[in-house]
C-alpha cells in the first residue's frame, strides 16, 4: 500500500547528547495494520496465559507484557530477522513476531515437547532463530546482547543487535561494564530500557539514582521514546538501527511503558501502586487502543475491521492452546539431550542414584 | 504450637533484631513489597503458592524495625553483597538477602572472597559477622538458571560456616545462632519448605533458642542403616523412614542441618552402628554433599564398619528442566531414596 | 622436540586461530601488554619468574592476527565473559582468557548460568562453543584471594566441560580439542606450571593433533596403587611413583585431564588392579576431585577390589597464607604423596 | 605554628555538577614539614620494599604507590582515625599513615609474624584499625567501602569513608552499583579514583570510554583533583570530608597522579610507555620535590632541614627492615588461626592429608 506521512506527537522523543529521530514518520496502511494485528494477537496469548496459569498449566514464573505490546511490535517492525534481539523473561511477544508460532509459545509454556525449547525452558526461557531469548538473571542479558553486536561487527555485518533491560535491571553493574565495551569498541548495539516504571515491587526512583535512562550511558547518545505509541516506537527502532549500522557507535534507548498486570503471575499488582494509576495508563496510553483511534482518524480500516482481527487473533489463540494441550510432555530421553550439542556428550550421564545412568547411545 | 518454616525464619530475625541494634536486613523487596514475588509451588504438602523472593520471610519486620533496619535495594546483587560485608567489617550484622542463591552467584566473589578471606588475610583486624540467606536450590516450574543447590560450592571455603536447615526448629535456632556468630554464615533455606507447618517446641518458641552450628541431628534412631541428608530431603528421609519400617527395616536418620562444619562425628558413630550408609541431597551429584560424606567415612576407622557401598542419591546430573515430567525424574523424592536403601540392604535387584 | 607449557597453550590458540577465521582472544591484557604481569615462582623447576595473567600465553598473537582478533578488555570481567558469550551465541568460537580463575569468580554467573545452561534451556537453539582458560589455584606467595583451585566447582555443572591439563602435549592437546568442542570448556591451567619444558612428540608438534576431552591418560603403569592426579599434581605424583619404585613400590600414576567429563572407567580399572587408590589435587579438601572419585569408586563394583581406604591429598583447608612456611604447609607436594601412598600399603604408621 | 594561606594553581581542581574547593588553603608549616617527612618516607619504604623483592626476600604481588604519595598522605591528612579508608592492592602507605609501624609493614611484606596481618597477607592485604585495606580483587573494595560509609551513617556518626580505585577498575561494574546505592541512601561515601594513567598496561584511554573519572558519578557531583600536589589533595580531601559528612550524599573526586614504577614489581613498566613519559613526569610533578620547593619558597625549612628528614626516614626504614627480618615466620599454628574468629571454630580442621588435622583444643 502507499506510504503516506504522519506527525508524532511532539512530546514522544527526547535526547541525550544527540539529536531526536524526525516526528514525521512515513508508515502504509499495510504496516499500520499489521501492528494492529500483531498487537491484539500478543494481548491475546497474553490473557491466555493468564488464564493458563490459573488453571495450574502454567507452572513457575509466567510475565506478561500486556500494556507493553508496542515496544516488541515496533522493534521488531524496523529489524529484520539479521538483527538480533535479546532481553529478560518478559519476552513472549517476540517469539510470534520472530518465527515461533502460536502452538510452539504456548506448548513452552505448558511445558511440552511443541515448546520452543521443547518444553525445557518455560515462559522466561523462550527462543528462535531470529530471537535470543529469553534470559532469566536479571541483567545477564545485556553482556551478551554486546557479545551479539560484537559478532555482527565481527563478521562485517550491516546489521543491529537490541539489547533489552528493565528499569530494575539497568542497575545492574554489568550492565554499565556492557555500555564502556560497546562504546570502545563502537558496536551495532542499541541498549534498549524498557522503562515500566516498576522493578517487581520498587518504583523506578527508588531502584535508580537517576530514573532518565537515556542518560545513564555517559559518553553513548541516548533518545527517550514514548513507549506506548507503536508508530514512536517504530521509527525510535528504525532510527536506532540506522544509527548503529552506520558505525556510530552504540546508542541507547529508553521506551516509557507500563505493566499492566503484576511482576508475574502471582503478585496481584496492587500493593505497591495504586488501582488508579493502573486504571489512568490503562485508559488514557493503551498502546493497541491508541493504533486503533490512529486507524479510524486516518480511515484505513472501520470499527468491525479491527473488531474481527481481535475475533480472529482470538480464535487463533484459543485454537493454539487447545493444540499445544495436545501436545505431549516431552519424551523422558529429552531429560539428556541438548546439555551437551548432539555427538559430544560424554558417553554416560547419572541419574538420581547409581542405577539411574544414561547413555548416549540409547539415543 | 506449630510454625512454618517461613514463620520461624520471620520470628529468628525479629527476636535477633529486638536483641541487638546492630542487626539489620539488606536486599531486594525485604521491606516494602510484601509477598507478591511468589512462584507457585506444586509440591506436595506445601501451600499452592509459595514465596519466592522470601518477602514473606521478611513481611512484617519494616512496620517493627523501619527503613533504617530493613533496606530495600536494587537489583545490584554483587554491589549490595559487597556494602553488606562492609558494613559487617565495621561491626554492623548484616542479614543479607537474596532473593534465591541462584542470584547470589553475581556476588559470589564477595561472598567468598571478600567475607570469606579477609579475616584470615587480615591475620584477625577485619570481622566479619554476617549472614548471607535465601532459598537454594530448586522450587518448582523455574528451570533450569533457578534451580541449582550451591550447597557443596560455599560448603568448600574455609572461613564460611554454611548451614541448611530443614524443618522450623532447624530454622529458628540455626538462624539466630547464625546472626549471633561473628564469621560470615551462608544459610541456605529452601523455597518449597517456606509454607511446611512443623511442631514447634515450647523451648523453641522462646526467644533464647539457639542450636549449635555444626551439629547434626538424628531425627530417628535405627539400627540398619543411616540415612544422611539436608534441607528438603530430610522430609523425604523421614518418609522413606517411615516406609521401610513397614518391612521391618529401622532406619536412622541423620539431619545434618551444617554443611560446613560437617558434623562427620555423628555419621561415622551411626554408621559403626548400622553399617551400612545412604546420603541423599537434591543438588547435583558431582563434587556433592554426599561425595564428601563418604570419602571422610571411608577414610575414618567407620570404613571398615561398611558392609555395602555408600549410596549416593541426588540430583540427576542435568540443567533442571521445565517439564513437570522432566523435573519430576530430576530430583530425588521418597521412593528413589527407598529403592537406594533396599540396595544398600541387599534386599533389591 | 620440547616446549613450555606457555609455548604448548600459544601454539594451540595460533593453529586453531590459523584453521578457523571464528576463533578469537579476549581478556585483559592478552594484546599488547608484554608478558608484564608476572609474580615471581619460587616453586622449583620454574623460571624464577612465571607469567601471570598468561598475558606470556597469548603472547605474539596480536602481532600475527590483529586487533579484531586479539582483543584486550577493561578490568570487567562479568562484563567481558557475557560479551563473548553471546558472541559464541552466534557462531563465534571465542576464547575467553581470564588473568586467573579467581577473577572468573566475578564472572561466575556468565559462566554457568548463561554458557553452561542455555543450550538446554533453549532445546538446542542457542549454541555456546567457548572456550575459558586462565590460570587456576595458586601460583606462590599471592595470599588467599588468588589461589583457589575451582576444578570441583565448575565440574560440578552439566552443561560444562572442565579439563584440566598437566604437561605441554596435555596443554596443546586438549586445549585444541577445547576450541573445536561446541561446547563451552572451562580450562584450567597452572601457573606455576607454565614455565615448565617437557619432551613433545612428533605428532604432538602438529597442527593435527588433538586430544580427546573426558579421557584420562595412564601415564605411569604400575600394579600396587593407583594415584589419580590432575594439573600440577600428576608431577609431583610422578615424582612420588619415582620415588615409591626405589623401595620396590610399583604405582600406577593416572593424569585425569578432564574434571568433567570424568573419566571413571580408566581409574575403575586401574583400582581393579592395584586395590589401592589416593587421589592427589591441590584444591581444598572438601567437596573436592578425591571426594568425587571416592565416591565414585565406592558405588561401583571397584569398591569389592579395594584393600586400602582411600586416600586423598589435597590442600589444606585453610585460606592460603603469604607466609612461605605457612603456604608450604598449604599444599601438597611429593612427599605427602608418598607418605599417603606408603600408608595406603600398611608400609607406614 | 601559625597558619597561614597559600594559593593553589588555578588548574588544580575541576568540577562537575558542583564548585570546585577554594584555591585558598590554610596551612601551618607543621602541616608542610609533616607531610614532607610522611612523603619521604612512603617513598623510603617503597624503595626498600623494591630492594626486598629484588633480593626474592618478598614473593608474589608487590605494588609500589612510588610518584602517588601525595594521594595518601593528602588524605590521611584531612581525616582522623575515625574516618575509613578502604582501597586496592598498593596501599602500603597508609599502613604507615594509620596506626601501623615500619616494623609491621616490612614484616607483612617478608611474610613474619610482626606483620599487619601476621605475615598471612602480604603485600596486597595490609590493614591497620584505622585503614580497611588492602584488597586485591579489582573493585570488590568499592562496595565494601560504600558499606563502611552505611554503618557509619546507621550508627549516626559524623565520620567519612574514602573508597578508593584505579582508572582501571572503575569500569568495574560493581562500583556503579556502589555509586547508585550511595546515591540512593545518600552515604558519607567519598569514591576516589586514583587516576594514574595506566590499569596494568592499558592505558586509561584503552579501558574507559570516559577518561574523566570524576563525572561518571551520573547524578553524583565530583571533583578532579591534580594528585601530585599534596595541599590540593589535602585541601579537596578535607572539603570532601566535610561535603559527606554534612549529609550532601556521596562525591566523586579523582586524583590524577602517575605511577614512576611498573604496575607490580615483575613490569618493567617500559613496554607501554615512554621512558620519556615517566622522565618528565618526574622532573616536572614529583609530589614531594613539589612540596620542596613550596618550603623553600616560603622559608620553612633549609634544606639542609630536609636533607635531615630524608636521611632519618632512609635510617628509619632500614632500621626497620634490619628488624624485620629478624622476626621470624609465623608458628605452625597460626595456619589455622583467624580462619574463623577465636573461639568460634569447629573442632578441628583438616590439612592436605588425612592424618594431618589441626585441633583448636591444640592452641
Ligand atoms: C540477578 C537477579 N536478581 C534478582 C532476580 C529476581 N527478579 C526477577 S525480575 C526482577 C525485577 C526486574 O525488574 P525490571 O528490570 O524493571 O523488569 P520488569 O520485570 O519490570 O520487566 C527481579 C528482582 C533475578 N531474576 N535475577
Ligand atoms: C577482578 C580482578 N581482575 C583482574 C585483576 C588483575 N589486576 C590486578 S591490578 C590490575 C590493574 C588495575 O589497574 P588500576 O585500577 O588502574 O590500578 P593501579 O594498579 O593503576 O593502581 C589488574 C588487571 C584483579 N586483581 N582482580
Ligand atoms: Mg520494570
Ligand atoms: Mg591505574
Amino acid at each position: 500500500s502507499e506510504p503516506f506521512t504522519v506527525k508524532l506527537h511532539e512530546d514522544s522523543f527526547r535526547g541525550y547528547r544527540t539529536d531526536v529521530p524526525s516526528l514525521d514518520v512515513e508508515v502504509t496502511k499495510d504496516e499500520l495494520l499489521t501492528w494492529y494485528k500483531q498487537m491484539t494477537l500478543v494481548r491475546r496469548v497474553e490473557q491466555a496465559a493468564d488464564a493458563l496459569y490459573k488453571q495450574k498449566l502454567i507452572r513457575g514464573f509466567c510475565h506478561l507484557a500486556i500494556g507493553q505490546e508496542a515496544i516488541s511490535v515496533g522493534i521488531n517492525s524496523a529489524t529484520t530477522f539479521e538483527d538480533k534481539i535479546i532481553s529478560s523473561y518478559r519476552t513472549h511477544p517476540f517469539v510470534l513476531l520472530r518465527g515461533g508460532t502460536l502452538k510452539s509459545l504456548v506448548g513452552e509454556l505448558l511445558g511440552r515437547v511443541c515448546g520452543v525449547s521443547k518444553g525445557k525452558g518455560g515462559s522466561m526461557h523462550v527462543f528462535t532463530e531470529a530471537f535470543q531469548g529469553g534470559h532469566g538473571i536479571v541483567g545477564a542479558q545485556v553482556p551478551l546482547g554486546a557479545g551479539l553486536a560484537f559478532a555482527q561487527k565481527y563478521k562485517g555485518k550491516k546489521t543491529a543487535t537490541f539489547a533489552m533491560y528493565g528499569d530494575g535491571a539497568s542497575n545492574q553493574g554489568q550492565v554499565f561494564e556492557s555500555y564502556n565495551m560497546a562504546k570502545l569498541w563502537n558496536l551495532p548495539c542499541i541498549f534498549v530500557c524498557e522503562n515500566n516504571k516498576y522493578g517487581m515491587g520498587t518504583p523506578a526512583e527508588r531502584s535508580s539514582s537517576n530514573t532518565e535512562y537515556y542518560t545513564r550511558g555517559d559518553k553513548i547518545p541516548g533518545i527517550q521514546v514514548n513507549g506506548m505509541d507503536i508508530i514512536a516506537v517504530h521509527q525510535a527502532s528504525k532510527w536506532a538501527k540506522e544509527w548503529v549500522t552506520s558505525d556510530k557507535g552504540p546508542l541507547l534507548v529508553e521506551f516509557v511503558t507500563y505493566r499492566y498486570a503484576g511482576h508475574s503471575m502471582s503478585d496481584p499488582g496492587t500493593t505497591y501502586r495504586t488501582r488508579e494509576e493502573i486504571q489512568r495508563m490503562r485508559s488514557t496510553q493503551d498502546p493497541i487502543r491508541g493504533l486503533q483511534r490512529y486507524i479510524s482518524e486516518w480511515g484505513l480500516a472501520s470499527e468491525d475491521d479491527l473488531k474481527a482481527v481481535d475475533k480472529e487473533a482470538k480464535a487463533e489463540v484459543d485454537a493454539a492452546v487447545e493444540e499445544a494441550k495436545q501436545s505431549p510432555y516431552p519424551d523422558e530421553k529429552e531429560l539428556w539431550t541438548d546439555i551437551y550439542s548432539a555427538g559430544t556428550e560424554p558417553p554416560f550421564m547419572r541419574g538420581r542414584e547409581r542405577e539411574e545412568v544414561f547413555h548416549y547411545s540409547q539415543l | 504450637a506449630q510454625m512454618t518454616v517461613r514463620e520461624a525464619l520471620n520470628a529468628a530475625m525479629e527476636e535477633e533484631m529486638l536483641r541487638d541494634e546492630n542487626v539489620f536486613i539488606i536486599g531486594e523487596e525485604v521491606a516494602r513489597y510484601n509477598g507478591a514475588y511468589k512462584v507457585r509451588s506444586l509440591a506436595p504438602n506445601t501451600a499452592t503458592t509459595s514465596s519466592h523472593g522470601c518477602i514473606q520471610v521478611t513481611k512484617g519486620l519494616l512496620d517493627k524495625f523501619g527503613e533504617k533496619r530493613v533496606v530495600d535495594t536494587p537489583i545490584t546483587e554483587m554491589g549490595f553483597a559487597g556494602l553488606a560485608i562492609g558494613a559487617a567489617f565495621d561491626g554492623l550484622r548484616p542479614i543479607c538477602e537474596f532473593m534465591t542463591f541462584n542470584f547470589a552467584m553475581q556476588a559470589i566473589d564477595q561472598i567468598v572472597n571478600s567475607a570469606g578471606k579477609t579475616h584470615y588475610m587480615s591475620g584477625g583486624v577485619l570481622p566479619c559477622p554476617i549472614v548471607f540467606r535465601g532459598p537454594n536450590g530448586a522450587a518448582a516450574g523455574v528451570a533450569a538458571q533457578h534451580s541449582q543447590d550451591y550447597a557443596s560450592w560455599y560448603g568448600q571455603v574455609p572461613g564460611l560456616k554454611v548451614v541448611s536447615p530443614w524443618n522450623a526448629e532447624d530454622c529458628k535456632g540455626l538462624l539466630k545462632s547464625a546472626i549471633r556468630d561473628p564469621n560470615p554464615v551462608v544459610f541456605l533455606e529452601n523455597e518449597l519448605m517456606y509454607g511446611v507447618t512443623f511442631p514447634m517446641s515450647s523451648e523453641a518458641m522462646s526467644d533464647g533458642f539457639l542450636l549449635p552450628i555444626g551439629k547434626a541431628k538424628v531425627e530417628r534412631e535405627g539400627s540398619d542403616l543411616t540415612i544422611v541428608a539436608h534441607s528438603k530431603m530430610v522430609g523425604h528421609s523421614m518418609e522413606a523412614a517411615e516406609e521401610l519400617a513397614k518391612e521391618g527395616i529401622k532406619a536412622e536418620v541423620i539431619n545434618l542441618r551444617s554443611i560446613r562444619p560437617l558434623d562427620i562425628d555423628t555419621i561415622k558413630k551411626s554408621v559403626k552402628k548400622t553399617n551400612r550408609l545412604l546420603v541423599a541431597e537434591g543438588g547435583y551429584p558431582a563434587f556433592g554433599v554426599g561425595s564428601e560424606i563418604c570419602a571422610q567415612i571411608v577414610e575414618s576407622e567407620a570404613f571398615d564398619y561398611l558392609d555395602a557401598p555408600v549410596e549416593r542419591v541426588t540430583g540427576a546430573d542435568v540443567p533442571t528442566p521445565y517439564a513437570v515430567n522432566l523435573e519430576g525424574l530430576t530430583f530425588p523424592d521418597t521412593s528413589v531414596i527407598v529403592k537406594a536403601a533396599k540396595r544398600a540392604l541387599y534386599r533389591s535387584n
